[in-house]
C-alpha cells in the first residue's frame, strides 16, 4: 500500500501495463513532460521514446493509428490531452473504433484505451473543462469508464487496458490531486460494469460518477447530519451500466438525486431518470431529481461556480424529494 | 498524362520502358484484371436485377486493383475502399464476402484467419491512418510486414489523409499510399479539389518520396507498387503513389454521371483501357489466345453467381446476432435489450 | 398548393431562400447533380456555382468554412451527405458554432443551417443510416430540427434559416419521397420549438419525431382500432424542445411512450422520459416506454428490421402501458 | 536560418536586404513591439500573483506579432491563437479585452463594433478556415477585405489546417495563412511534428503561394504580409508564410520548459531577439533614445495595470448571465433553467 493521489495510481496502472511489450501510449506530450496532468510521468524514461511516444498534435491521427495498432494486435492507450479536444477525434472514434468488431464479426477488433481528463471546477481556459460523456455512451460498441477515487483508478485503468474491447476512460481533473488514498502497490483490476455502494442509507439514493462524487458524499454528510439517510451510489463505469444496483437501491429507498456536471438535456442523467422510471416507477415516492450542469458552454473562472453543481444545489433537490 | 508520369507499356501496347516483372507474371496480372472486370461487371448487372444493394464499380481502374497488391505477402495489411473490390479480392479477401457485404449482410466482413485485408471502408478518407497503425505496430513487433492502403482522389481532401500522411511520416512506418487519381469524387472534377497541379505535389510536404504514374498501366503500377513495397519492407518508410486512372463506369449504380459529365472525355479514357494494352501486349509476345481469355471470364463469372447464390443462401441475422459482435461477450444492458426484441417484435 | 414530397418541400424552401444574396448553399455534390437526394436539385442552374457551391470531401472544411462565412453576415446553408459522414465536423460544431455567440458575448454569431440527411430503414451501406441526434441535442447553443412531413419541412427550414442561431436540420432519409401532401407555393414559416399534436387521445401520449412518424401514426390508427385512444405528437424540434405540450398530453393521458429509431442509451427518448418523470409523475399510471433502436450499429440491409422499430413494437409497448 | 528564408534585417541590426517601409512607419511598428512585450511580460507577473490566468507568453514573436498585422486595413479579419494578444492588440482587439479573458471573463470576447478581430482560438486547429470563411464571404460579397489568420506550427499537423489550406486554393480566397514556427508544439521539437524539411513545403500542394521568412526580422514580416495582404485584397489569392521563429519563454505560465529543452538553444535565439535588431538600427539611424522606449514601456505597463485592474472591477456574472448569451434569446428550456439555479442555488 501507499499513499497516491488518483494520477498517481494511474501512473501506477500504467507503468504495470507498459510491462507488457504490446502496450504502448500515445498522445500529445505524454513523453517529455509526461503529460499536461504529470499522470504519465517518468514512463518514458523507463519505457522508452518507442513505448511512450510523444504524437503530433492531431487528435483523429491519434486515435486511427491507435486503433490501426489495436487491429494489429497492440494494446493501445491514447491519451487526449482535454475532452474539449477530443472531438476531432470522434469520427475516429465513432465509425472505425467502436465498430470493427462488429463490422468483421470479431474477426478485427480494437482493445484500445482512450484516455480523457473531462470536468470542470479548476477555472480552466474555454474547452478545458467539458463533460460530454453522453457522446461516448450514446456510442454502441464503446465501454464507458469514470473512477473517482485513486483505488479504484487503478484497477478501472487495469481493466480497461485488459479489455478486449474499445474503452473510454474518462479521468475527472479535479480529482486528480484532490484526495490521496492508500492504493495497493501490486497490479489488481476492479471490474467494469459494477457500481459501488458508497455509503448505505435508506430515505434517498444519491447517484453521481467521477468528479461530482466529492460533492455528493459531502451532500450525503449533510443531508445525514439533517436526518436524511442517503444511499450513495459511484457508478464508476457508464457503460455498461451496473442497472441492478441502481433500481435495487430506489426500490428499497424510493427516491433519487442523479448529479453530474454535463450539462442537462440528453445528460447521462436523463438515462439514469428514465431507467428508474421503467424499472422502479412504482417505489418511486417523488421525481428523480437531476441535479445537472446547464445547457450552456461550462463559464470561464469568474462565473464557473454558477455552472457546476455545489453541495447545496445537491442538497436542495434531496429535501426537496423528501418532502413528497 | 502530365510530364514525369511513369509509363512502361503505353496505350498501345508497346513497350516504352523496362518491365518491373517477367512474362508468367504478366499474364497472371492479367488473368487477375480480367477476373476482376468480369466481377465488377457482373455485380453491377445484378445490383440491377435486386439483387445486390448499391454497388461502386472500378471498370478503367483494373490495372491499380490488381498492380499495387501484386508485390504484396500473403499477410501484409490492406486497408481499402467501397471501390477496391478487385484489390481486395486479389490480396485474399473471399469473393463470397465481397458479395456478402455487398447484399448487406455484416459476415461479409470476416476475413478469413491469416489474410489481413480489412473490410472495406465506406467513409472517405478515415481509413489510411488505420494502414499507418498497422504499419506501425508491424514496425515496434518487427514482423516485417507492410500495410498498403488504397483510396481516391477525393479523399486527399480530408483532414485525416493529412494526419495519416504526417503521422507516417514523422514514424517513418513501412506504409504505402496508393491513390487512385480517377478524376472524380462522385461528380466533383479532380480540378474542383484542389488548386495544386498534381496530388503527388503533397508528397513533400510530408518528406514522404511521391511518385506519380500512369495508373492504366499495369506494368508502371507494379514497378511502382513493388519499389514502394520493398522500400516499406527494408524499413525505408511511406511512399505515397499518384495512380493517374479514371472512373469509366458511374460513381455508384445509384448515380447518373450524366449530370455532371459528358461523355467525350469518359471515351478517351476507355481507349487507354488498362486490360486492352496488356492483351495487345501480351498478344505480340505469342501470350495470349481468346480461348483462354473466355476460360477465365467463364469460370470468374460463375464464381460470383455462386457466391452471390451462397449469400442468398444464407439465413439472415435472426434479431438475438445483431447483439452478438458488439463486445467480446454482449453486456448487461444489451442482453436485456436483446429480451425485449425477443418480447415485443421488431 | 402543390403536392410536393419533403424532397421537393426542402428544395422549394431553399429556392426561396436562395432570392437572398447573403444565403449560399455548400456541400458535396449539391450543385452539379443536386446532392444525393436530389433536395438541392435545380438550385445551381437557376442561382449559379457562386451559391450553391461543389466543395470537395471535407465536412469540417465545409462547416468551418460556412462559420466563417456566417460570422462575415452571410446565411450559408451546410449540407452533408448523410448522418454518418458528419462526425469530421463535430469539433467545429461544437468548439465553434454553438460557442462563438457566447464567446463573443453576442459581438459575432453564426446564424448558419447544418442540413443533415439522417436515420435507416432504405437498406443502406454501413454509416447511412444513424441517428445520433443526440450528440447534437445535448451541445449547448444548437438548435434540432427534425421534420417529418412536406409541409413542415418546408416551413420549419425557412425558419432555421431566418433564424439568428445555427440550426442543426436533420431530415429523414426514408421521408423523402414516402409521402406527398399539398404545400403552399408561398413561402411561410413554421415555429422552431413547438410541438405538434397530430392526433387527440385521451388513453397514452405517443411522442415522436422525424422519420418515426410513420409508423407511429400507423401504431395509433391500429391502437384505436382496438379501443386506444392515442395521442400523437410530432416533436419537430428536439432543441428547444416544447415541454409543455407533452407534459400537457401526458399528465391528460397518464401514459407516455416514445419512440426513436437512435440507440437506447442516452437517445432522447431517455430525456423525454427523464421530463415526464420531473413534471407528471404523479399522472403516470405506468412507467412511461422507450421504443428505440438498440444499443448496436445499424444492421446492414438482411437485418435492419430487427433494428428499426416497427409498428408492432410501438403497439406492443403501448399495450403495455395500458396493462397498467 | 534554412535557405531560401527571406531576411532584410540581419540579427546584428544590419541590413541585407530592401525595407519595405519607411524609418517612421518602422519606429511605429517597433513602438508596437515594445508594447507587446511590456504587456506580454506584466501578464506573465501578473499571472504569477495569481490575478490572472494561465498565461500564453510570445516573447520572441514579437516581430510576426505586429508585423503581420501591420498591412492590414482596420475592418481586415483577424483569426488567431492564445499566443496572438499582441498580433490582436495591434489589430485594434482593446487590451482589457485581453486581460478580461485572461482573468476568465466572457466579456473579453466581445470585440468592439467595426473591429473584425475573433476572439483567440484555444483549440489548435479549427481556426484557420474560419479565415477562410470570412474571406469568401467577402469575396462573395465584394468587400475588398483580407482574412489574416495566424497559427503555430504544431497547428499545421491537424487535418482542419489541410482542409482550410485545400478550400483557401480552390475557392481562391483572400486568405494569409500566417505560420510562426516558433519550433515547439509545447514540447513536441519541430522535427518530431513533420518529416517535412519545412512547412513551407507544403504551399505547392495546395496549388499555393509559399515563402519562408526570418520571423524575428520585422522588415521581412512586414515585406512578406504586405505582398500577400495585397496579393489577397487585388483577388490574387492566399499566401502561406512560414515565418522561424522561437518562443523564448514557456509555453504557458503551466509550462516547465526544463523538462524537455536544455537553454542552449534558447540562448541562441535570444541573440536573434526581434526587438533588439530593430533598435539597433534605429539607433544608428538616430531615430531611437532611451527616454522614448522608456516612456512608451511605462505607458505600456500602466495600461495593462489598467486593464487588469478594471477587469477586476467588473462585477463576475450572476448566474443569470450565463444563460443570456447562448442564443439572441435564451429558449424557454434555459428560462427554466435558470429559474432552476434561482431556486436551488449554484
Ligand atoms: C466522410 C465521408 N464523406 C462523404 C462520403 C460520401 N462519398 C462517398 S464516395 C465519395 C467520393 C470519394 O471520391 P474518391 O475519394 O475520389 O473515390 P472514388 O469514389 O472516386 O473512388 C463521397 C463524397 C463518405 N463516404 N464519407
Ligand atoms: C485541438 C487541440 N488539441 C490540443 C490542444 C492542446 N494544446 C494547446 S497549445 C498546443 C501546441 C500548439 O503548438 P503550436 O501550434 O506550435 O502553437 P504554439 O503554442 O507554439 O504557439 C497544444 C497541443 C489544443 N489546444 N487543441
Ligand atoms: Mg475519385
Ligand atoms: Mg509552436
Amino acid at each position: 500500500m501507499t499513499e497516491r493521489t488518483m494520477a498517481q495510481a494511474l501512473n501506477a496502472a500504467l507503468s504495470d501495463a507498459l510491462a507488457d511489450p504490446s502496450v504502448v501510449l500515445l498522445g500529445e506530450d505524454v513523453g517529455m513532460t509526461g503529460g499536461v496532468f504529470r499522470v504519465t510521468d517518468g514512463l518514458r524514461e523507463t519505457f522508452g521514446g518507442d513505448r511512450v511516444i510523444d504524437t503530433p498534435v492531431a487528435e483523429s491521427g491519434i486515435i486511427g493509428a491507435a486503433f490501426g495498432m489495436a487491429v494489429a494486435g497492440m494494446r493501445p492507450i491514447a491519451e487526449l490531452q482535454f475532452m474539449g479536444f477530443s472531438y476531432p477525434g470522434y469520427d475516429q472514434i465513432v465509425n472505425h473504433v467502436s465498430r470493427i468488431r462488429n463490422r468483421s464479426r470479431h474477426r478485427f477488433t480494437a482493445p484500445l484505451v482512450i484516455r480523457i481528463p473531462y470536468g470542470g471546477g479548476i477555472g480552466a481556459a474555454e474547452h478545458h473543462s467539458e463533460s460530454f460523456e453522453t457522446i461516448y455512451t450514446h456510442v454502441p460498441g464503446l465501454k464507458v469508464v469514470v473512477p473517482s477515487r485513486p483505488i479504484d483508478a487503478k484497477g478501472l485503468l487495469a481493466s480497461a487496458i485488459a479489455d478486449p474491447d474499445p474503452v473510454i476512460f474518462l479521468e475527472p481533473i479535479r480529482a486528480y490531486r484532490a484526495i490521496k488514498e492508500d492504493v495497493p502497490d501490486a497490479p489488481y483490476l476492479t471490474p467494469i460494469g459494477v457500481a459501488s455502494i458508497e455509503r448505505t442509507g435508506s430515505d434517498v439514493t444519491l447517484i453521481a460518477y467521477g468528479a461530482m462524487m466529492k460533492e455528493t458524499r459531502q451532500a450525503a454528510e449533510l443531508l445525514g447530519a439533517n436526518g436524511v439517510d442517503a444511499e450513495v451510489i459511484d457508478l464508476r463505469t457508464l457503460v455498461p451500466l451496473d442497472v441492478e444496483t441502481i433500481v435495487a437501491s430506489v426500490q428499497n429507498t424510493g427516491r433519487a438525486v442523479v448529479i453530474h456536471e454535463a450539462p442537462r438535456t440528453t445528460g447521462f442523467g436523463a438515462e439514469i431518470a428514465a431507467l428508474i422510471g421503467e424499472k422502479a416507477l412504482y417505489s418511486l415516492k417523488a421525481p428523480v431529481e437531476r441535479v445537472t450542469g446547464w445547457d450552456v458552454v461550462v463559464p470561464l473562472r469568474r462565473a464557473e461556480k454558477h455552472y457546476t453543481p455545489g453541495v447545496d444545489r445537491i442538497v436542495n433537490a434531496t429535501m426537496r424529494t423528501m418532502e413528497s | 498524362m502530365p510530364q514525369d508520369t511513369l509509363q512502361i507499356l503505353a496505350p498501345n501496347g508497346e513497350l516504352v520502358g523496362d518491365p518491373p516483372i517477367d512474362l508468367d507474371r504478366i499474364r497472371e496480372l492479367y488473368e487477375a484484371m480480367v477476373v476482376a472486370r468480369v466481377y465488377d461487371r457482373k455485380c453491377t448487372a445484378m445490383q440491377k436485377q435486386g439483387r445486390l444493394a448499391t454497388y461502386a464499380p472500378f471498370e478503367g481502374q483494373e490495372a491499380c486493383q490488381i498492380g499495387a497488391v501484386a508485390p504484396l505477402n500473403a499477410d501484409d495489411w490492406v486497408v481499402a475502399t467501397y471501390r477496391d473490390a478487385g484489390a481486395m479480392w486479389f490480396a485474399g479477401y473471399p469473393m463470397v464476402n465481397l458479395i456478402l457485404g455487398r447484399t448487406g449482410d455484416e459476415r461479409g466482413g470476416k476475413t478469413p484467419e491469416g489474410i489481413n485485408v480489412l473490410p472495406p471502408s465506406i467513409t472517405v478518407g478515415g481509413h489510411m491512418i488505420h494502414a499507418v497503425g498497422t504499419a506501425w505496430a508491424d514496425k515496434l513487433q518487427d514482423t516485417g510486414r507492410v500495410s498498403l492502403t488504397m483510396f481516391g482522389d477525393g479523399a486527399t481532401s480530408e483532414g485525416d489523409f493529412h494526419e495519416a500522411m504526417n503521422f507516417a511520416g514523422v514514424f517513418d512506418t513501412p506504409t504505402v499510399f496508393f491513390c487512385q487519381n480517377n478524376g472524380w469524387a462522385i461528380s466533383l472534377p479532380f480540378e474542383q479539389q484542389t488548386a495544386a497541379e498534381s496530388l503527388v505535389d503533397k508528397a513533400v510536404g510530408y518528406g514522404m518520396r511521391g511518385v506519380r504514374i500512369d495508373g492504366n498501366d499495369l506494368l508502371a503500377v507494379v514497378a511502382a507498387a513493388t519499389t514502394a513495397t520493398e522500400d516499406a519492407r527494408a524499413g525505408r518508410g511511406p511512399t505515397f503513389i499518384e495512380a493517374m486512372t479514371y472512373r469509366v463506369g458511374p460513381h455508384t449504380t445509384a448515380d447518373d454521371p450524366g449530370r455532371y459529365r459528358t461523355e467525350t472525355l469518359t471515351d478517351q479514357w476507355r481507349a487507354k483501357d488498362p486490360i486492352d494494352r496488356v492483351r495487345v501486349y501480351l498478344e505480340a509476345q505469342g501470350q495470349w489466345t481468346e480461348a483462354w481469355e473466355a476460360g477465365i471470364a467463364q469460370a470468374a463469372s460463375q464464381q460470383v453467381e455462386d457466391a452471390v447464390a451462397e449469400a442468398e443462401a444464407l439465413e439472415p441475422f435472426t434479431g438475438d446476432e445483431i447483439f452478438s459482435a458488439m463486445f467480446a461477450e454482449p453486456t448487461l444492458p444489451l442482453l436485456d435489450q436483446r429480451e425485449m426484441l425477443r418480447r415485443d417484435g421488431p
